[in-house]
């Protein structure tokens, strides 16, 4: 199986993204070049993390633009699995294969930190191998990951079961401040209506090594290879 | 054609969360001026623009502001004037 | 050729050449040197590159008795950065650089601009950079303007390195008066190469085009390099035009091009457009290549419509290269780089002819005769004469100072120490750094260094910054040995060997003599630490008039320290992890407190000696800790430093908030010292260790000639509860947390938003 | 006392690096926009400024520019307009 890695100028999580699938599952990963029209057959297209153009204007802006994302785009609507990670998230709203838009943090501060999830869906096909309400903890890194979106939206993820990830109090630790961003509903990830293309702030891609910390990624590339398996 | 320069604001639906204009709020505040009660922060942007005549400088700006320069999903924009730079 | 003045050039007269920083000497050397009146444009240029910031002329003599080889050393210093070997054919590039002065005037672009200069240092050596670092003194947070100039360094330093995707691993904040006007922003980049890959910045090639690649030029920081050669006066704010503005977006490009470009092979050198920007690169990749070179101004890509040559050879603009390609490659280059969307011009070439020529189309605007441009330069070395004041200072008897009635309870020392911004959890500040990109942070910020994997290998580089301005203050060759030693313990701690240094000497004007004998004696004494701890010195920085009308900053040699982790097995933490561990103590304590932190924050004294610091006890305890971990029998290691053994105690049972624990200890075995000295004086050479197996760890330090002492058993209790004798002090491990982890925060809280404001102008908003 | 709502631009320095306008430029270029020369991406700020008149309420927002809305160093402001709300 091939995730292919799409490197927009600015992407700086696209090796992370390609060391993840190779590291953790033994399988292929490419680079997808922006400005490139072919897919080159991959399975899975990641759009990674990063400053694509940036974030100049508004994060993922001017990515979506890129020739690529037309092939992107037909990949999703022919059913084809997209993973967006962070930035990645962030072009997917800009580019309408989500809905929504990840504002500057409530803060105001880029924030780095491992932050606690819980899983909300375990029927999607990135999410098969977590359990339902399972709290794991993954990195973040991001200074716009505010999720918004209008009341009728919110009211359709919630009722088609679209909202994936929530940021979750630990268990083990006090419950403020758990959502780093303040996102709506504490929405840390979700996929669009047909279930093919996931969108989250936090880094799966980044915690799939255990000597770097908690390995909770790997579940989710391993949901992936599970259904996708060529 | 001639240039045009076209100043465009983009601001946050309001109803959104505005962190950023409730921090300029606050620092106001504990600056001394007490008398600011709201504030809404947004993008300026200035273009110059070459087209045949004002209008066609105002709907082209238009056309960018619908396409990039403005997110539909949360922000309003406006062409706030149109002059010769 | 004939050089002719350009019209409408000013005149040179004595008072515009006392405005371009030359002394009458200097201009007498430049006349002597070219047989005649230099052209404004020349002018300009020897004013740029005769700066302190350019030519180091108050710091070489001294620079030159640092020791600087060593089997491992690759690269010295001289080039943009130093390189080292670390086994496998591996190597890595390092370099620290200071950015003080913009950072002074405009921290958000200040601080920014400083992380994009020093990047380019290292991944022009042909190295990836893989970990940033940066090293920040500030005045009292107390202040308004403190707070702001420490926010926005902070997100200059956040926003950039995120940017460009390097994670920002390690670093250090010292807040202290002294630095009230004269901010330090040190910046460090580390990189990973190949050892066949290395690039050196040496034009050769008779006919080789030169290219300038990336940004366009335009007006930004002319003369910043002679600006950072200045005091910081009234008349600075005047020259705020000269502000550069960052743009790592371009940056990112920059890198991968310049990557791509050099494992290409159609370039012969590369190098960063940084202080004094075209004029230092093109004469120092000359001079180093002994070659000469032309160069015309109406080529360079311009921001602006009808720059001068002088603008043009004396612009800051960021984000720009200047490269020697081989002759005929032109379109090879070209095509490297428009496809990272960046654009290149030829702008000049290498001649045979032994001169440094600068023409503006058909027009010779200035000519120089060979390298003399750079090698003639003049050196000083004033006069040295340690301050009387700073003296009487250090002889105080600080023994003698009174105890506070509140210092009863040494638990309100301890709380008030943890709760001063100096010693209290940064996390604040790196937080807003990204350090997990890259996936290879096995350590990131908050413990004693940071630790980078290299993969591929079952190895991984220890990195770390530091330096105690006061202990430097008191006792510059004494401060300096401790900043080498501190740097290499906290490298150790974490089972790294110490293997070679970067510094920044930070420094007041050198002209006056106290600040010189300080120069003077703090290379002195790190010359002396590297050399006892096999540390070489393969680079640096020097940034000197760190002054303002009411004095010099301390005298601050930043030291950056990378170590080699042979294994990942290695790899060590500082808190305490498992109840029933055994604590021990590496090294002794004494009853030293001159100069700590528990002078200057409870008694507000800056006063008495520094800890001594013996380097072959140093150099001992770091074999043993390194053996100790290497034969699997140390669990944590956290050196005491700022805040002595009770605040090294506290870190190791709270540092990690999601994982406190507690410890039982004892130190009846040193009840006759003082009890402050005992609790909170800093005496150098000491490691907090946790082991499951503490007879191996007493039995190889006893081997190494090393004193060590079981000490105490870590707990989950809640609680440090120390016996010093009849003496007990019981904290709460939550309160301790709170003290250390929330005394940043909350002063931010304070003015938070008033800097989140004026700082959403920055590009990432 | 009455309640204004005053609009104020800040926007980069000319002659400082943009490279927010030049990235909007270059995408607006991409995009087929070819007649856009120049761009320049700064804030629009909208405060509502209690005071006695109109005069008085330019006055204090240009303070508040000065010591907060505007960094000195690298940003020019303008008040845009000042209404009634
Ligand atoms: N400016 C900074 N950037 C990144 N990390 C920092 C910074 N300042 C401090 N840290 C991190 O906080 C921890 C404590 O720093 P410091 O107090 O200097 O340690 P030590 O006393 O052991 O030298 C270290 O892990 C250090 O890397
Ligand atoms: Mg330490």
């Amino acid at each position: 199986m091939t995730f292919g890695i799409v490197t927009f100028p600015g992407s700086n999580g696209d090796y992370d993204a390609l060391r993840a699938p190779i590291e953790a599952l033994g399988e292929h990963a490419i680079y997808l070049w922006h400005k490139d029209h072919d897919l080159q057959n991959v399975d899975v297209v990641i759009l990674p993390g990063g400053f694509s153009y940036g974030d100049y204007l508004r994060a993922g802006a001017i990515a979506r633009f890129s020739p690529i994302m037309r092939e992107v785009v037909a990949h999703a609507e022919r059913g084809g699995p997209v993973v967006a990670f962070c930035n990645g998230f962030q072009i997917a709203c800009e580019a309408g294969l989500l809905p929504g838009a990840l504002l500057r943090n409530a803060s105001l501060k880029f924030v780095c930190a491992p932050i606690s999830l819980r899983v909300e869906r375990t029927d999607t096909l990135f999410t098969s191998g977590y359990e339902q309400g399972q709290i794991i903890t993954l990195p973040i890194a991001h200074g716009d990951g505010r999720y918004s979106a209008d009341d009728a939206t919110l009211e359709r993820l919630e009722g088609d079961g679209q909202i994936v990830f929530r940021y979750a109090p630990d268990p083990l630790q006090a419950a403020e401040a758990y959502n780093p961003n303040g996102s709506m509903r504490d929405i840390a990830g979700i996929v669009n209506a047909q279930g093919n293309v996931l969108g989250m702030m936090p880094h799966p891609e980044r915690a799939v090594d255990p000597l770097l910390g908690p390995a909770d990624g790997v579940a989710l590339f391993e949901s992936i290879l599970n259904h996708v398996a060529v | 054609m001639s240039r045009y320069r076209v100043a465009v604001h983009v601001a946050p639906r309001r109803g959104l969360l505005d962190p950023q204009g409730k921090a300029v709020a606050d620092a106001l505040h504990s600056l001394g001026f007490g008398g600011v009660a709201d504030v809404h922060v947004g993008r300026y942007l200035v273009l110059d623009v070459d087209a045949r005549d004002e209008t066609e400088a105002r709907a082209e700006t238009g056309r960018m502001c619908a396409q990039l320069l403005a997110n539909p999903v949360t922000e309003d924009f406006e062409i706030a004037s149109v002059s010769r730079p | 050729m004939t050089v002719t003045a350009r019209p409408g050039d000013p005149i040179i007269t004595p008072a515009l050449v006392a405005e371009h920083g030359l002394t009458t000497d200097e201009y007498d050397r430049l006349v002597a040197m070219l047989g005649r009146t230099p052209t404004f444009t020349e002018l300009g240029i020897v004013s740029a590159l005769w700066s302190e910031h350019c030519s180091y002329k108050h710091s070489r003599p001294l620079l030159r008795t640092l020791p600087t080889s060593a089997p491992h050393v690759l690269q010295g210093p001289g080039e943009n950065a130093g390189v080292i070997a670390i086994g496998d054919g591996m190597a890595v590039a390092f370099k620290i650089e200071s950015h003080n002065h913009p950072s002074a005037v405009e921290p958000y672009q200040g601080a920014a601009t400083g992380v994009g200069g020093i990047l380019r240092d290292v991944f022009t050596m042909g190295a990836r950079p893989v970990a940033l670092l940066n090293s920040l003194r500030f005045g009292s947070l107390d202040s308004a303007r403190v707070r702001y100039l420490f926010a926005g360094c902070v997100k200059g330093i956040g926003d950039y390195g995120n940017c460009v995707g390097i994670p920002t691993v390690a670093g250090e904040v010292v807040f202290d008066p002294a630095y009230e006007g004269n901010p330090l922003v040190n910046a460090m980049c580390v990189g990973l190469l190949k050892e066949s890959e290395l690039m050196r910045a040496v034009a050769q090639g008779v006919g080789n085009p030169i290219i300038a690649v990336g940004a366009r030029t335009g007006r930004d920081g002319i003369h910043g390099a002679s600006f950072a050669s200045e005091d910081l006066s009234e008349g600075s704010d005047a020259k705020r035009p000269r502000v550069q503005v960052g743009d790592p977006f371009t940056e990112k490009l920059l890198l991968e091009a310049s990557l791509e470009l050099i494992h290409s092979g159609h370039i012969v050198a590369i190098q960063d457009m940084g202080a004094a920007g075209l004029t230092s690169s093109s004469a120092e990749m000359a001079a180093r290549g002994d070659v000469g070179v032309v160069i015309d101004t109406l080529k360079v890509p311009a921001r602006e419509e009808g720059m001068t040559p002088y603008e043009l050879l004396l612009s800051e603009s960021q984000e720009r290269m200047l490269v020697v390609a081989k002759k005929g490659r032109e379109e090879q280059v070209r095509a490297i780089l428009e496809k990272w969307d960046l654009t290149a011009a030829v702008i000049g070439e290498v001649i045979a002819e032994p001169v440094y020529r600068v023409v503006e189309g058909d027009r010779v605007v200035a000519e120089f005769p060979g390298i003399r441009l750079v090698t003639d330069c003049p050196t000083y070395e004033p006069e040295a004469r340690e301050s009387d004041d700073i003296r009487r200072r250090r002889e105080r008897n600080v023994d003698a100072i009174a105890e506070r009635p509140k210092e009863v309870d040494p638990v309100w020392t301890l709380e008030e120490l943890l709760r001063s911004p100096t010693i209290a959890s940064k996390r604040w500040v790196f937080q807003q750094y990204d350090h997990t990109i890259r996936t290879s942070t096995v350590i990131g910020p908050g413990g004693d260094a940071a630790v980078v994997r290299i993969r591929g290998t079952d190895r991984a580089i220890a990195l770390k910054t530091d330096c105690n301005g006061r202990y430097t203050y008191l006792d510059p060759r004494e401060g300096a040995r401790i900043a080498v030693a501190e740097a290499a313990r906290n490298v150790a701690c974490t089972g790294a060997r110490p293997m070679a240094i970067t510094n920044n000497l930070n420094f007041g004007n050198p002209k006056r003599p106290e600040v010189y004998y300080q120069l003077r004696e703090a290379v002195a004494g790190m010359a002396e630490a590297c050399t006892a701890l096999g540390t070489p010195v393969t680079g640096g920085n020097v940034s000197l008039y760190n002054e303002n009308p009411s004095g010099a900053v301390y005298p601050t040699p930043v030291i950056g320290m990378v170590g080699l982790v042979e294994s990942l097995a290695h790899v060590t933490r500082s808190a305490f992890s498992t109840a029933g561990d055994t604590i021990v103590l590496l090294g002794d304590n004494t009853a030293e407190i001159g100069g700590s932190e528990y002078l200057q924050r409870i008694h507000d004294t800056v006063a008495g000696h520094p800890p001594r610091c013996d380097l072959t006890a140093e150099r001992k305890l770091i074999d043993a800790l390194l053996e100790a971990i290497r034969e699997g029998a140390v669990r944590s290691a956290h050196d005491t430093a700022d805040g002595g053994l009770a605040v090294a105690l506290a870190e190791c049972v709270m540092m990690d908030r999601a994982c406190a624990t507690g410890a039982e200890v004892d130190l009846g075995k040193w009840s006759s010292l003082p009890l402050r000295a005992l609790l909170f004086g800093e005496a150098q050479g000491r490691v907090v260790v946790s082991t499951p197996d503490p007879q191996a760890v007493l039995a190889t330090a006893a081997r190494h000639g090393v004193p060590a002492s079981t000490i105490g058993t870590v707990k989950h209790s809640g609680s440090l509860d120390i016996r010093i004798g009849g003496h007990r002090l019981k904290a709460s491990v939550p309160s301790l947390a709170e003290a250390y982890h929330e005394a940043i925060p909350r002063i931010m809280q304070r003015s938070a938003s008033a800097q989140d404001v004026a700082l959403t102008s920055d590009a990432v908003v």
